[in-house]
């Protein structure tokens, strides 16, 4: 089996998870000891895996989902509970065994020199964003982080690293700063800005737009439907500007040319 | 115990295993790369190539459904001089054998991709798509029509040399007619099934899932619809029949094995377990030496 | 919130809700008795009936795939004569609409059938069955030939006043234009669809599982080829459509509504929760006031 | 809903399982509090239940199971594990529920008057004949018991009444009897026995030659797929001898019409 490629497949043990918001869970996984249970390399943020569902093959389909940490002993993620695959992983014990494939899909880029990272999450985007910011706290860089929430229940309880400035947005203002993450970033110098953002398609198209009317760059992390996960498919479309030729559309491949993308490159 | 003889002799040519993976769901052969040993396997089929580039449909793509997925990619593919160009690089450095599957909207361009593939010496055979149900003309009428297909398959015949296989569709209502139309007009092989045409509908958005309405219907829920496929086709002709639909288990590949294939493919359950083709061919091999058998090709023929 | 009217209009009579229970899944209504509540089905159809009796195929006759299963029961009924002084009286004591599942050979058999239901009074219509693929001799060419089913079908709308459905299969190149040959020959509604046909070997006895080889295939898995059959056959005609094929939950029924049919039935999920109908209708009542309809036929027509 | 019929379905939870045999299990279930967890009617011996199979709807039919016992706090069966179905069974944990339908088809007949009932079983067959067993026992009737298997390993370790005498064969004579249960049956004055039979079928056909020879009755539990179990689909036909027509097949259900039928009944 060739391995120049850097993603494998492996078995992790869940070691423990932890309800952070009403139906988000945190779950931590660990490697097991051989080196046939590692990724070949560390996952970065932005990256992601996939995971065959419990109840395979009644759901065919592995399910991908975000790094929210990683070393060289395993590895977590944030997830909400939405259908079967969630439902099962909710109810697995811990010490249950976890089929990854991994890492996946490209990382969020540095951030241009002196600019300040703006990191923006809501929903299941926290989790990516919760590893960009401890990567740039391991960095040494500092950071600003704008959560969103419909309310105070669905607030995710994390740890976020000291060097990250956290502000929490609530749409029924039941905690933090009453409104939307573009609220949050109001009262924000954001010259030096380059903003990072994950969550639901239109709270990143917002972050798009404000990103584009401040001449920030802004990267996006799409979601879309996939099977293989490694670009043999063609499922996950992106929808992108064809430079080339405008009246046609153009997709690219959100597993292996994304899940990071340019907000700029794409149809919003 | 002799080790059994686990080629597949198709046209005068070899396949080295029964094992393939299905166009369209092993891309061009290096993306599982780390993920699935290529070297074991019996043949890669690739993505459909078309003569100019195409994007593919417009997203989602893709919808589970109980014991299987749907899918509308519509063909995405780069083109025919991009699959010459950057393509045929990988396939030559694959250590088994390529077949191109080759699509198109009219006979032209199934002849165009063909002709170009006759000159490409690391492509082992083509496999016409006539059954592909997620595209406006996506080959579909060929595949439902025997007198359709009959001359697409002469014409192809005329400008190809090396193995032909067709690839039929289960959406018809006598397969076998459409199985003996490819085999008269000089089709070498027939692979079949392609997907059943299917839907998923948002009940809360209340519009379908995909966007143009049906989809491909593939995985362990159509087997027993490509199991009887193949056992009618391989009965009404005389030419190798390769079956796939929902393989994902050495018995899911020996129940289209005794009932008439000669091959197999596997797509859809790559998805979920990459690796699947080797312990696939496994399965098959333990099965042969259990049961005495020493060549595939003993393995039908039962009923 | 006033309740949303469930009934389903058909040729000018009434079904009750949505809801029925489909051939051959649940006998002749009384077999459930203990295990599901009639009075909340919106009709129940009745195993086929043919003129003679039918001892049906040998065993085994069922056989599990999966998220589904293949029958091949042959179409086992105890006949005109048994049905009219036996089952009659069962299904004279229904508390919902008995429609009648017709089926035959030839056309006479069919007419006979039919001729004898019209002087029923406790029968609230009739399903043609012209779909089955288990018998040699089960309809199977009235349902792929839409010249042979506009026949039978106007052959039957002479002899038979009350409501006509003509139940079709899926397996075919072209629902839409079976379905428009019923219709032009008075049919007044139609469902669909029946099994697909599927194949299950056994691997150690080199075997088809069903002795006679194929079956017919249902359950969920197929639920994807009813809901795009459903979609293009109600495109296709004016008449109502029944929709059903892989029927197991509320969602399930809603995909089929929306993608263009006026009523529903429960068929294979019945074996694995014989109280499913019930909630099924509960869960479209539900989503009715939740989603702001207040008529079943509003349900359809986005698409 | 109407509650003339005897059957109904409830969930149960599994109060424990214990390996009898190499692959074999009994488990005992008991019925919740209320009275909608519980049959209309006690099951008797012969009887079955269906149970929904854990990964339902990937395995989409119930799966049928003969009572080994039944009080009005629940009940028992003996199972082999075969296939998905099973293999979960064992792998619940105690207190897991069961969705069962029962009790369904018939119970073995009462013998005649004077008769000295022989219950042969082998495999699966065993739960019934041991229900048979206790039920004779309660009655104050003595039974001879022959009890087939292929090894000693598969000899199941059950406890049986004290009035029934029990003959244990294994094919290689590891245990007891060396030979099949007709072996078992040899030295045996059956001029007045009464034969009930469950196991693999040739076994119930070789005991219903043996009953034939010596004109006893004889009566047999017929396994057949089964989807509905009340009738309703036809599914489980069982050949048997059309007295009208001897020319065209006829067939009666299992899950209805049997399981138990007179053995002269079938074809075989
Ligand atoms: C690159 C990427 C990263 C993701 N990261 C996270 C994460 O960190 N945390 C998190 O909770 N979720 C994440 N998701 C979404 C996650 O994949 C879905 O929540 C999960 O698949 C739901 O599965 P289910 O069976 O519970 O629900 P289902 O009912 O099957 O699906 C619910 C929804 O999940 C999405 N989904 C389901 N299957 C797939 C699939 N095969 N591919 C893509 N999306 C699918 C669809 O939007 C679907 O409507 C990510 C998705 C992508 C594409
Ligand atoms: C009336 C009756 C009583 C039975 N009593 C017992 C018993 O007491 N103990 C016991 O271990 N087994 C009994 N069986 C057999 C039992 O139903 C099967 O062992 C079980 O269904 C296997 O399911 P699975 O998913 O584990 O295996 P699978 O791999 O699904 O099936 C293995 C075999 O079990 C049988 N089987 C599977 N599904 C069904 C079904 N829906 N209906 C009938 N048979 C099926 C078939 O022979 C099949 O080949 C009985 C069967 C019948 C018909
Ligand atoms: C995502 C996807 C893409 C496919 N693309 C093609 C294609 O380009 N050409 C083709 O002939 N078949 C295509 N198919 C059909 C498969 O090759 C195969 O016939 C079908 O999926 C049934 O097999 P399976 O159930 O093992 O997947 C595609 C299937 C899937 C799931
Ligand atoms: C055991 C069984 C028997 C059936 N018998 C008949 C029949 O007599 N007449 C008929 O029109 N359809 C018959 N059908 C087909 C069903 O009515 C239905 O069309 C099909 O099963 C698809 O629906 P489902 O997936 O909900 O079961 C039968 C299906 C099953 C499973
Ligand atoms: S998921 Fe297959 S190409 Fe991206
Ligand atoms: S299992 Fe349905 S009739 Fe017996």
């Amino acid at each position: 089996m060739n391995s120049g490629s850097p993603h494998k497949r492996g078995k992790a043990r869940i070691l423990d998870q932890r309800i952070i918001a009403e139906g988000y869970r945190e779950m931590k996984l660990s490697y097991s000891s051989d080196s046939n249970g590692r990724p070949r390399v560390r996952p970065s943020s932005g990256q992601f895996f996939t995971i065959l569902p419990h109840h395979y093959p009644l759901s065919i389909m592995r399910r991908p989902f975000a790094y929210s940490d990683s070393d060289e002993n395993g590895f977590s993620f944030i997830y909400e509970i939405r259908g079967p695959a969630t439902r099962d992983l909710a109810n697995l014990d811990d010490g249950s065994p976890v089929d990854w494939i991994g890492p996946l899909g490209s990382t969020f880029p540095e951030a241009p020199e002196n600019s300040r990272p703006v990191l923006v999450a809501g929903g299941i985007g926290v989790g990516p964003i919760l590893y960009l910011a401890r990567e740039l706290a391991e960095a040494g860089a500092e950071s600003l982080v704008v959560l969103g929430a419909r309310n105070v229940g669905l607030v995710p309880r994390l740890e976020w690293p000291e060097t990250a400035e956290v502000r929490i947005c609530t749409d029924d203002g039941s905690h933090g700063i009453h409104g939307t993450v573009l609220d949050g970033l109001s009262n924000t110098n954001v010259t030096n800005a380059a903003f990072y953002t994950c969550g639901p398609h239109p709270m990143m198209a917002a972050v798009h737009r404000f990103a584009v009317d401040t001449d920030r760059p802004c990267w996006v992390s799409m979601e879309e439907m996939m099977a293989c996960g490694v670009g043999a498919c063609q499922g996950c479309a992106i929808p992108v500007k064809d430079e080339d030729d405008l009246s046609r559309p153009a997709y690219k491949q959100a597993c292996v040319e994304g899940p990071i993308f340019d907000s700029r490159e794409l149809i919003w | 115990m002799v080790d059994p003889d686990l080629t597949v002799a198709i046209a005068g040519k070899t396949l080295p295993n029964p094992v393939g993976v299905a166009s369209g769901t092993f891309g061009f052969g290096e993306e599982y790369e780390g993920l699935t040993d290529t070297a074991s396997l019996g043949a890669v089929y690739t993505k459909a190539v078309t003569p100019e580039p195409r994007a593919g449909n417009p997203p989602p793509r893709l919808a589970e459904t109980p014991a299987g997925m749907i899918n509308a990619i519509g063909l995405a593919n780069p083109g025919l001089a991009a699959f010459l160009s950057e393509k045929v690089r990988i396939l030559e450095r694959l250590p088994c054998p390529a077949i191109v599957n080759v699509a198109g909207a009219v006979m032209a361009d199934y002849l165009k991709v063909a002709e170009a593939m006759e000159e490409v010496d690391s492509v082992w055979g083509i496999e016409l798509n006539v059954s592909c149900p997620n595209v406006d003309h996506g080959g579909m009428a060929f595949g439902t029509d025997p007198k359709v297909l009959e001359s697409l398959t002469y014409a192809v015949r005329k400008v190809y040399s090396k193995p032909i296989i067709v690839k039929l569709s289960p959406n018809v209502t006598d397969i076998g007619e459409i199985a003996r139309a490819a085999e008269s007009a000089g089709a070498d092989a027939l692979s079949c099934i392609n997907t059943l045409t299917g839907m998923k509908v948002d009940v809360l958005r209340r519009q379908p899932v995909i966007p143009r309405g049906t989809g491909g219907l593939s995985g362990p829920a159509i087997r027993p619809v490509g199991v009887a496929a193949v056992w009618k086709v391989s009965k009404a002709v005389g030419i190798p029949v390769i079956g796939l639909g929902g393989i994902s288990s050495a018995e899911d590949a020996m129940e289209y094995l005794l009932a008439g294939a000669s091959a197999i493919q596997v797509g859809t359950a790559l998805f979920g377990e990459p690796d699947i083709p080797g312990r696939i061919l496994g399965g098959i091999k333990i099965y042969m030496v259990q049961e005495g058998f020493s060549r595939i090709a003993d393995l039908h023929g039962f009923f």
